[in-house]
């Protein structure tokens, strides 16, 4: 359907209570100014035929037909600027993740190939790269005195996650950590072959009847450990151990304490248990968006980065809850690669504009995808993740 | 003759010799032994004082009796009264409350062993650390000084009964105010009770009927333990005179307790502290 | 308290007490029989009518009127029971009023909507019938039931409850009879935006006097800020001025600018107000608004009324237009700086005066308080630096280098003063003929005399030595403390007329020491007065042996030799100093001699001290001098003996000490180490361990610890006429706390010779006032302190001074670091450049009490921030403006002449203009602000006018509602100005302009636009204060924080209170023509009442049953309005309560043990009757 | 507790603030169950907590008391003091068995119409969990009326 043939709006395909009959949040989606905030907002909104506004248009007329036919929602990164910005309140980013399920639970489009591929893969190697489950702290391999031996019981759990298991970009970020956790001597342990993909790429894809095994393993494997805290590097993990895994399982621990990896990080800066030295460096940071605009967290990063001496952190244009995507989130990876790749571009153009060397993220799927981008578009910008810069800081106390 | 009673005596007869005041109001022993208030005007009758562990009543309720001018112009009566060292903390109370001027009341403070109900130890005197009495004009000691228990959790069975379940409570209650009788001895013998006409027994406005069944009983308690709110002394008069022996005791203390907890007040310490229910904090926000 | 309460207006004899009782106005006689109403009516039986009313089908929607009406007739007293469609109509009414006169109806009920709605409807149509009003109950069946629930048996049988409860309680009913008091015949308003300026001038224009009270010291509000208006294009200060001209001469309106509501008391008709007339420090009256102030002042803060795009100084007029036209002081409390200067200097203000280079007048603002700037400018301790803010953010300002600068200034510039500096601030002659002997020529005895002189008294000082000064001449080394300056400052004092100084003339005060020196009572017979500053010029002594041997000296004895060398005096040769030299003591004379030392040729100096280089008292940075000169420091060593070798000093046995606990003064106590000393090879020793008074000199007693006892606050001793003050009574302290103590002594002299009370007025101490909002600068600037220039350790062997000063630009750059914490900095210079002297700096607030019948609040918006929306930038991107701003920049009068022009001062070739900013955002402002779209057109036509750039409006909807606004709409797109449909989502920015992110939503398309100008249309927030004014008028807000109305479409400027009405945006966000109507609305509602001769006041007050009282005071405790009172009654204290007073809150009656008060109209019995109805009748058989 | 017991619940509202929030939530036609029968008294300092056992043991088995918020009270300190004395007759009430979920003191202002009835809803359905008034009386005397209503 181009953009020039109109289809005239009657009964033969209007349906006011589509969207009711679907289970969508009607009553806030009614309250829709079509101002556009959203789209203007999107970070691939110029990748897409028919913007996040029209979409909601037709959801509301019950356009099954338009609907099926745009992949506008196949290109959201689920970043959450558009929730943050409706000037209603609607929750927009979850309504495309909505439709997601929708269509593919409806069938009115066929399943893209790369998203069915992510499915089985999850399912049956239980993790998104499809190696060999046991083989998930292999990072470890090359750390000089290796992970030691792993305790069963400890008061910290640290679930690692995909990105950073499986991706030899992103090996870095166990290995300053681990680093970091030995030298502050906390009792910490992971579950290697024992820890499943928490299903957060599922979720998003649209297709999170699948996640509920995931939940039950990872949860029990948890309580195994007796641990009372949880720490993760990965911002998606994290959203999902607080709040998709409490809102799936009724049995979940409510005592477990779940904390991002930064929020860990400054918990011991502030209690003094790391000795930072100096990092003679200027840096930006870029909030993750699961991470900052959909669960709040913006200060402990900074504050631990303020706190490393010799250090200077500039902001971007973008910051806190105005700040912009870099592209890797919600798989538009799997749909539309060159679509992230602008959108990582555009990210680290304004890392760039600020003067940094380094751009400093909180999450391993950003620094997976900035790593990326910034070779493909040869921005001179490097890319690492908070506890990399960390482990550097206290390298250079230690001489 | 104990080594307090002889004291009390003489104390008595000093006042009374000198004309300081016109009554003295004691304890003296009935012709079977028990012991009950009296009032000796004159001093040939001082040697009737008597004292002991038995002694458990609040003299200064009397003190309403001599409250006022009996006549046209005529000055109010100085009283001379024994009393425990809880007791006298209702004096500070009744001067707070405008009923009672220091002046007037004579205090002759026993130091306390602890007093008795039906032979067994009252259980506030079990913890009370206050042995001395705080306010008083003639002190009388005891013979060996009186060894202070090591301080224990006053509310001890009230913290108890705290843990029980709603329904426990209600049962409980329930049984030991169906036993009430509504004498209302209670509330003569206490300090604190001193309304011309109480509202469980006014026809304007009609509040409560005069039924013996067990809600308007509960009504009468809970009125009396929420109008003592601030004012008990925790003497125990009201426990010592009930001829059922219903612990009403429990009602005031939980009170005292909150009390203690929510405003770190307690009944008598001084006539300059607010009672808690006639002035407020802006700023506090209580859980209600 | 200036009572200024409205003329009354005539009392209508026949509703009020003869005229003449007027002293007990305000709690008339209530006497019941004032009413007509026949008094037979409660005795009888009640004959009560039951009318439940359909209200349509509001009520009869869901409530099945007839059965209620069925259910209920047959209950007792129940004589007629009937529903009609529409009770609250005319015949409705009607309808009852008949039943009345027929059945002999003696009470109602009347089952229909809430009470808040109708009740005064339902009283009057019973008075009408004869019935007294209160034997009346109305059951709630509309709000509290038919809207609520949907139609059923459950809700029928609700509303017979409700019914029959209502039947029940007003059986028990007694007639009440309603206060009637005098209403007071003036109105306040409260804010003097176009809304109060328009209720004042109607009001005014009714009679009635008005109090307009403003908070700021000009009336206008926002509106003044405004160039053109929509939608005619008015210019906003043509319409607005002659309104606030006609305000300040209208005989009816009394203006209280700068004045803010404190208290308020009384009730509807009845209001006392406390108003708190803030101090404006210029006289309104007096000042002839010539700007002269402003040309002196020094100080540059930005201008609230230009939204900070323009500055101002501390003396300010808002806006030329200004009514009051006067000045006023933005005074933010007492600097810092000063506060914490013991003399009282003027800190901020001479740290101004340099920052714009005019050093005479610097200098002479120090001298006013400081005699002796030059000296006060090199050793001072500078307690001033430790409170300057900025120490908060990186280094305190150098004031004491800026006032050594000036004085140094003053020192080179001697052809600027023309007459000597101290005489020209003469204060006074009330000392003319008294004759005051000052013992004594210290820093405290000179400024003593100074004082006295400036009051024309006679000053003769005597002091002992051969040269003046003191301390300051004969204690301070020349490297610290040049002796041409210390000549200078002295010489200004010591030649004023009316001082004398006689030098080497010893004072004894003790007759049998010296016998021919001058005594106590022969001092008497010449002087009125006596001030002894004799200070502590005798060296303690350690008392260990070996201490007289030649050699050893005492640390004040050494320099004063070596001072009495300088000034060529021979009293007794120059001190001879060894190559070995130890100085035992760790205070600043112990610092003094080392260095001292030093330049008289020792080669090793050492100090030695029993505790560490923490505990040391003298100065760090006098430390660090000596440190970098070479001068050891042998710590946690106490002297035994002193060793001599022939007769002369050879070496220092010394106890090596640890440190204990703190001892008093906190100090760690030094403890010796057994057995552990050392011998130190020593040619001199100088101990200098602290400081003594020449006790024998003087008899007046000592107190304790051998300083003169004297009374902290007078400081005067013992003796009636003598007086002392200084190191004398202190013991050793800096230069400044001596001046300090010397101006109180020399007060008290004054007061003591005036025959005046000393203490009166003296402030109990120097207690810092809490720090009342200082000013706070947005941008911060990160320019450090200036480093002052100094000689080289190496070279500093000789007696010239180690610190070089500041340069004039050091002086003036770091003058510039100032934060201007205070606002005004207190320079004076505007008094003396205000030609008719209104200008009065001690000037304080002050209360007035004013009665007025009803207040209008009209305290208007404030333009919401848009700060938090990250997104837009504003406060990042200077191109980033508000609507308010932009009006600044188009008025004539604003900072750029009327010219839109960017921050670079060119014109912008494109604009967008971003509608709804924080309104209809559930993040921010939920509502509309109702007045952006159209001030947003405004700009956009005025932009395009003046620089013909283009703009685009990106929005979401155009609200042009009201007469021509659609027509304006429709001429600006004429103009040409683009509308974009989409809602401005994020400005980023791009090279030099800025890109507006948005969805043109008619195309469906992404638009990122770059521009040079961004305008956001934020909305209106209700004024900043608002919370609290709510507070003190008791009024209620609602959720958004505007004033809540009474009804938001019957009663939209009645407050929620009886007697106080809302105008204007105060209210709810509207534009000028709907603020002046609501204004003008409210202004009549209060005329409503203002008019009535007298206001009826809730008669459902308490009522005190004495027989059962039992006189417990807990009613007078727990009363918020002090009704009730303890009297005498029948020998007994009963509680009495004061009908004017109270006000039917029921608090008393609910807290009465013994139930002896009762609340008319809502006793226990009423009450208790409702709650057994309820529960009995709708007790369903479980 | 079988789902056909209606809680019997007095509500105690002043007339400034509480009163005027339900007579909002009516004009917003909001809904909220039936189960709450008010009294309209001056203020929440005029409720003496006597009145709250009275209205127990005559059988409701609910009470509610909303006042004014800190601060917005129309005679200043009523709310205040109330808050005091329903502190300390909660915890009695609570001490003697009758469970503190029967009585429910809040601060409702005028504005706060969806407030009152999130409050009403949400307490009848408390009291409804926890049954019937244990001291329930029975309706000794005066003709019961509902027979010829429910007939």
């Amino acid at each position: 359907m181009g953009v020039g043939q109109f289809n005239i709006i009657d009964d033969t395909n209007i349906d006011l209570d589509f969207a009711e009959v679907k289970g969508f949040n009607i009553s806030k989606l009614n309250t829709c100014l079509q101002c556009g905030t959203c789209s203007s907002s999107c970070p691939t909104y110029f990748a897409m035929d028919v913007s996040p506004r029209k979409l909601w248009r037709m959801l509301a007329l019950g356009l099954k037909e338009e609907i099926s036919q745009t992949d506008t929602f196949w290109l959201c990164t689920s970043c959450n600027s558009c929730t943050i910005r409706c000037p209603r309140g609607i929750p927009v980013a979850d309504t495309m993740r909505e439709i997601r399920e929708l269509i593919l639970g409806e069938g009115m489009q066929p399943t893209p190939e790369a998203l069915n591929r992510l499915r089985t893969l999850i399912t049956e190697s239980h993790n998104m790269m499809g190696d060999d489950n046991e083989t998930r702290l292999i990072w470890s391999d090359n750390l000089p005195e290796g992970l030691g031996e792993i305790k069963r019981q400890a008061d910290v759990v640290w679930f690692v996650g995909c990105v950073s298991s499986f991706y030899p970009m992103a090996y870095k970020i166990p290995q300053s950590l681990v680093q970091i956790l030995k030298k502050s001597d906390i009792d910490f342990t992971l579950m290697g072959g024992r820890e499943w993909c928490c299903g957060f790429p599922l979720v998003t894809a649209g297709m999170s009847d699948a996640v509920n095994a995931l939940a039950v393993n990872n949860v029990s494997q948890v309580i195994a450990t007796g641990a009372k805290t949880l720490i993760t590097t990965c911002a998606s993990c994290y959203h999902t151990w607080k709040h998709i895994y409490p809102d799936m399982l009724s049995h979940f621990p409510k005592d477990l304490e779940i904390l991002h990896a930064s929020e860990y990080l400054a918990r011991l800066v502030a209690h003094r248990q790391l000795s930072l030295g100096p990092v003679e460096r200027i840096v930006t940071y870029h909030d993750p968006c699961d991470l900052g605009k959909r669960n709040g967290i913006f200060d402990e990063p900074r504050f631990v980065l303020e706190n490393i001496p010799g250090l200077e952190l500039r902001e971007m244009a973008n910051h806190h809850q105005n700040s912009l995507c870099c592209g890797g989130g919600g798989n538009v990876e799997a749909f539309s690669p060159d679509t992230v790749n602008t959108a990582s571009n555009n990210r680290l153009l304004q890392a760039q504009q600020t003067g940094a060397s380094y751009i400093v993220s909180a999450c391993q799927q950003c620094m997976r995808t900035f790593t990326g981008g910034a070779r493909k578009n040869k921005i001179r910008i490097r890319a690492i993740d908070l506890t990399q810069i960390v482990y550097e800081a206290i390298e250079n106390s230690a001489s | 003759m104990t080594f307090i009673e002889d004291q009390i005596r003489q104390t008595a007869r000093k006042y009374l010799e000198n004309d300081e005041v016109s009554c003295v109001i004691g304890y003296e022993r009935d012709t079977r032994g028990r012991s009950r208030p009296v009032f000796i005007e004159s001093v040939d009758q001082v040697d009737r004082l008597v004292w002991g562990p038995d002694c458990n009543l609040n003299l200064a309720s009397y003190l309403h009796e001599r409250k006022h001018s009996p006549g046209k112009d005529q000055p109010i009566p100085k009283t001379a009264v024994v009393l425990r060292p809880c007791d006298t903390r209702a004096i500070n109370l009744l001067i707070n409350e405008q009923q009672v001027a220091r002046e007037n009341v004579r205090i002759i403070g026993v130091t306390c062993e602890g007093s008795e109900i039906n032979g067994s130890l009252r259980v506030d005197c079990e913890f009370c650390q206050e042995r001395v009495p705080p306010l008083y004009d003639d002190l009388i000691l005891t013979e060996l000084p009186v060894e202070v228990p090591e301080s224990a959790d006053p509310y001890a069975d009230i913290n108890e009964m705290d843990q029980w379940t709603p329904e426990e409570r209600l049962a409980f209650w329930t049984s030991e105010f169906d036993r009430c009788i509504r004498c209302y001895a209670c509330r003569q013998a206490c300090p604190g009770c001193y309304c011309f006409e109480c509202v469980a027994e006014k026809l304007d406005p009609h509040w409560v009927s005069i039924a013996l069944e067990v809600p308007e009983k509960m009504f009468f308690h809970v009125m009396r333990a929420y109008h003592l709110a601030g004012r008990c002394v925790g003497c125990g008069a009201c426990e010592a005179v009930c001829p059922m022996d219903i612990p009403l005791g429990k009602l005031n203390r939980k009170v005292a307790k909150e009390i203690l907890e929510l405003f770190d007040y307690r009944t008598g310490d001084s006539i300059e502290t607010h009672p808690p229910l006639v002035c407020f904090n802006p700023n506090e926000r209580l859980n209600l | 308290m200036t009572k200024n309460s409205a003329p009354r207006m005539p009392i209508d004899p026949e509703c009020c007490p003869a005229p003449g009782d007027t002293e007990n106005i305000n709690s008339p006689n209530l006497k019941a029989e004032n009413f007509q109403q026949n008094e037979s009516m409660n005795k009888d039986k009640p004959r009560i009518g039951v009318y439940v009313c359909m209200c349509g089908s509001n009520i009869a929607g869901t409530v099945n009127v007839p059965k209620v009406v069925e259910a209920v007739s047959h209950m007792p007293n129940v004589v007629v029971a009937r529903y009609n469609k529409y009770t609250c109509s005319g015949p409705g009414q009607q309808s009852i009023q008949e039943d009345i006169k027929a059945n002999k109806l003696n009470r109602v009920v009347v089952s229909a909507c809430s009470p808040r709605m109708h009740e005064r409807t339902w009283r009057a149509m019973l008075t009408n019938a004869g019935v007294n009003p209160y034997l009346l109950e109305v059951a709630n069946l509309r709000e509290h039931v038919s809207w609520i629930h949907s139609a059923g048996e459950m809700t029928t049988r609700k509303a017979v409850d409700l019914v029959a409860a209502a039947i029940e309680r007003v059986a028990l009913h007694d007639p009440l009879f309603p206060q009637r008091v005098p209403v007071t015949k003036a109105a306040m308003v409260v804010g003097g935006g176009i809304a109060g300026i328009q209720a004042s001038l109607d009001l005014a224009q009714a009679g009635v006097p008005v109090y307009l009270v403003e908070r700021e010291p000009s009336i206008g509000g926002h509106m003044a800020q405004l160039d053109k208006t929509f939608p005619t294009l008015d210019c906003s200060a043509c319409i607005l001025t002659p309104k606030m001209v006609d305000v300040a001469s209208h005989p009816n309106i009394t203006l209280l600018s700068n004045s803010e509501v404190e208290k308020l008391d009384g009730f509807i008709g009845n209001f006392q107000v406390t108003v708190r007339r803030k101090a404006r420090y210029v006289d309104v009256d007096a000042c002839t608004a010539c700007n002269d102030c402003v040309k002196v002042c020094p100080v540059q803060i930005p201008s609230e009324f230009e939204n900070g795009m323009a500055e101002r100084t501390a003396i300010y007029r808002p806006f030329a237009q200004a009514v009051p036209n006067a000045f006023a002081i933005d005074k933010r409390g007492e600097a810092p700086c000063k506060a914490a200067c013991p003399a009282g200097i003027h800190v901020q203000g001479f740290v101004a005066l340099i920052a714009e280079g005019r050093f005479k007048e610097a200098y002479d603002l120090i001298q006013k308080d400081m005699p002796f700037p030059g000296i006060c400018g090199r050793v001072c301790h500078h307690p001033c630096e430790t409170e300057c803010r900025r120490a908060e953010k990186d280094q305190p300002v150098a004031i004491e280098f800026l006032k050594r600068y000036a004085a140094d200034w003053a020192f080179t510039h001697p052809e600027e003063f023309v007459e000597n500096t101290a005489v020209y601030n003469l204060k006074g002659d009330d000392l003319a003929g008294k004759k005051i002997a000052i013992i004594g020529s210290g820093p405290v005895g000179l400024t003593v005399a100074r004082d006295l002189a400036a009051n024309s008294a006679e000053c003769e000082i005597f002091e002992a030595l051969p040269v003046a000064g003191g301390m300051m001449n004969v204690g301070i080394p020349g490297h610290r403390l040049p002796k041409q300056i210390l000549e200078k400052e002295i010489n200004d004092i010591v030649s004023l007329p009316g001082i004398k100084l006689h030098l080497s003339t010893p004072v004894s005060l003790a007759p049998e020491v010296n016998a021919s020196a001058m005594t106590l009572e022969r001092l008497r017979q010449d002087f009125d007065a006596v001030f002894v500053g004799i200070g502590a010029h005798l060296g303690s002594r350690m008392g260990i042996p070996g201490e007289d041997l030649e050699g050893v000296y005492s640390g004040i004895e050494f320099l004063r030799q070596v001072n009495f060398s300088h000034l060529n005096v021979d009293l007794g040769s120059q001190p001879k100093v060894g190559k070995r030299v130890a100085v035992v003591g760790g205070g600043n004379v112990a610092i003094d001699a080392a260095m001292t030392a030093r330049r008289l040729g020792a080669e090793e100096v050492s100090i030695i001290y029993r505790r560490t280089r923490d505990e040391m008292p003298a100065h760090d940075w006098e430390i660090e001098e000596a440190a970098d000169e070479g001068i050891k420091f042998i710590f946690l060593a106490n002297p035994l003996e002193v060793i001599a070798d022939q007769g002369s000093v050879s070496a220092i046995k010394c106890q090596r000490m640890r440190l204990g606990a703190p001892d008093s003064s906190g100090r760690r106590r030094p403890e010796p180490i057994e057995g552990d000393t050392v011998t130190l090879p020593m040619d001199t020793v100088i101990m200098s361990i602290g400081q003594k008074l020449d006790a024998e000199s003087i008899e007046i007693n000592q107190g304790s610890k051998g300083w003169i006892a004297v009374d902290p606050q007078t400081f005067q001793t013992s003796e009636r006429d003598v007086f002392a003050a200084g190191d004398a009574v202190t013991g050793p302290v800096s230069i400044v706390e001596v001046v300090g103590t010397g101006h109180q002594a020399a007060e008290s002299i004054r007061r003591f010779l005036c025959g005046q009370e000393l203490l009166a007025g003296l402030k109990q101490g120097k207690t810092t006032k809490e720090t009342p909002g200082y000013y706070e600068p947005a941008a911060w600037d990160r320019t450090p302190r200036q480093e002052i220039s100094f000689r080289e350790a190496a070279d500093r062997n000789d007696f010239d001074e180690i610190y070089l000063g500041f340069t004039e630009d050091q002086a003036v750059a770091e003058a510039k670091r100032c934060l201007s914490c205070a606002a005004c900095s207190e320079c004076l210079a505007c008094v003396d450049a205000c030609g008719v002297g209104a200008i009065d700096h001690t000037a304080v607030d002050t209360f007035e009490q004013i009665d007025v019948g009803a207040i209008i609040i009209a305290s208007g918006f404030d333009v919401w921030d848009p700060t938090p929306m990250l997104e837009y930038g504003y406060g990042v991107y200077p191109e980033v403006y508000t609507g308010i701003e932009i009006e600044r920049l188009s008025n004539a009068s604003g900072p750029t002449e009327g010219n839109i022009v960017m921050r670079n001062g060119e014109k912008p070739e494109r604009v967008a203009i971003l509608h709804c900013v924080g309104s209809r955002d559930e993040h921010h402002q939920p509502y509309c602000s109702r007045i952006c779209c159209m001030y947003s057109l405004k700009l956009a036509h005025l932009i395009r006018e003046k620089t013909s750039a283009e703009v685009v409006e990106f929005y979401m909807d155009i609200r042009s509602f009201g007469k021509g606004y659609e027509e304006f709409y429709e001429r600006v797109q004429h103009e040409g100005v683009v509308f974009v449909r989409g809602r401005g989502a994020q400005v980023l920015p791009q090279d030099d302009q800025l890109v507006v992110y948005a969805e043109d939503t008619d195309l469906g398309q992404p638009v990122r636009l770059p521009v040079d100008m961004v305008i956001l249309a934020t909305g209106v927030v209700p004024s900043k204060g608002a919370d609290e004014l709510a507070h003190k008028l008791h009024v209620t807000r609602d959720i958004n924080g505007f004033f809540l109305e009474a009804h938001p479409k019957l009663r939209p400027v009645d407050s929620n209170t009886d007697g106080i009405y809302l105008a204007g945006t105060c209210q709810a966000p509207r534009d000028i023509p709907d603020t002046v109507t609501h204004a003008s609305a409210a202004a009549a509602q209060a005329l409503g009442l203002l008019s009535q001769p007298y206001v009826e006041v809730v008669p459902t007050i308490a009522e005190v049953d004495e027989l059962n009282c039992v006189g417990c005071s807990l009613c007078v405790e727990v009363c918020p309005y002090g009704a009730p009172t303890l009297a005498e009654n029948r020998g007994r204290l009963v509680s009495k309560i004061n009908e004017a007073l109270c006000k039917g809150c029921g608090l008393c009656v609910a807290g009465c043990r013994g139930k002896a008060i009762a609340l008319r109209g809502f006793t226990d019995n009423q009450l208790l009757s409702q709650i057994e109805t309820l529960l009995q009748f709708s007790m369903d058989e479980r | 507790m079988s789902e056909s017991f209606e809680p019997k619940i007095v509500g105690f509202l002043c007339n400034w603030c509480s009163y005027a929030g339900a007579d909002l939530a009516g004009t917003s036609r909001m809904s909220y169950p039936q189960n709450v029968r008010i009294i309209r008294v001056p203020c929440s300092g005029r409720v003496d907590p006597l009145f709250v056992v009275k209205t127990l043991i005559d059988g409701a088995d609910g009470v509610m008391v909303l006042g004014c918020h800190p601060g917005d009270c129309h005679y200043q300190q009523g709310n205040y003091i109330a808050q005091r004395r329903y502190s300390i007759m909660h915890r009695l009430l609570e001490f003697s068995g009758l469970e503190t979920d029967r009585l429910f003191v809040d601060w409702v202002s005028a504005s706060e119409g969806k407030k009152f009835s999130e409050v009403v809803t949400s307490f009848t359905e408390k009291v409804r969990n926890i049954g019937p008034n244990p001291l329930r009386k029975k309706a000794e005397s005066g003709i019961d009326v509902l027979e010829e209503v429910s007939s």
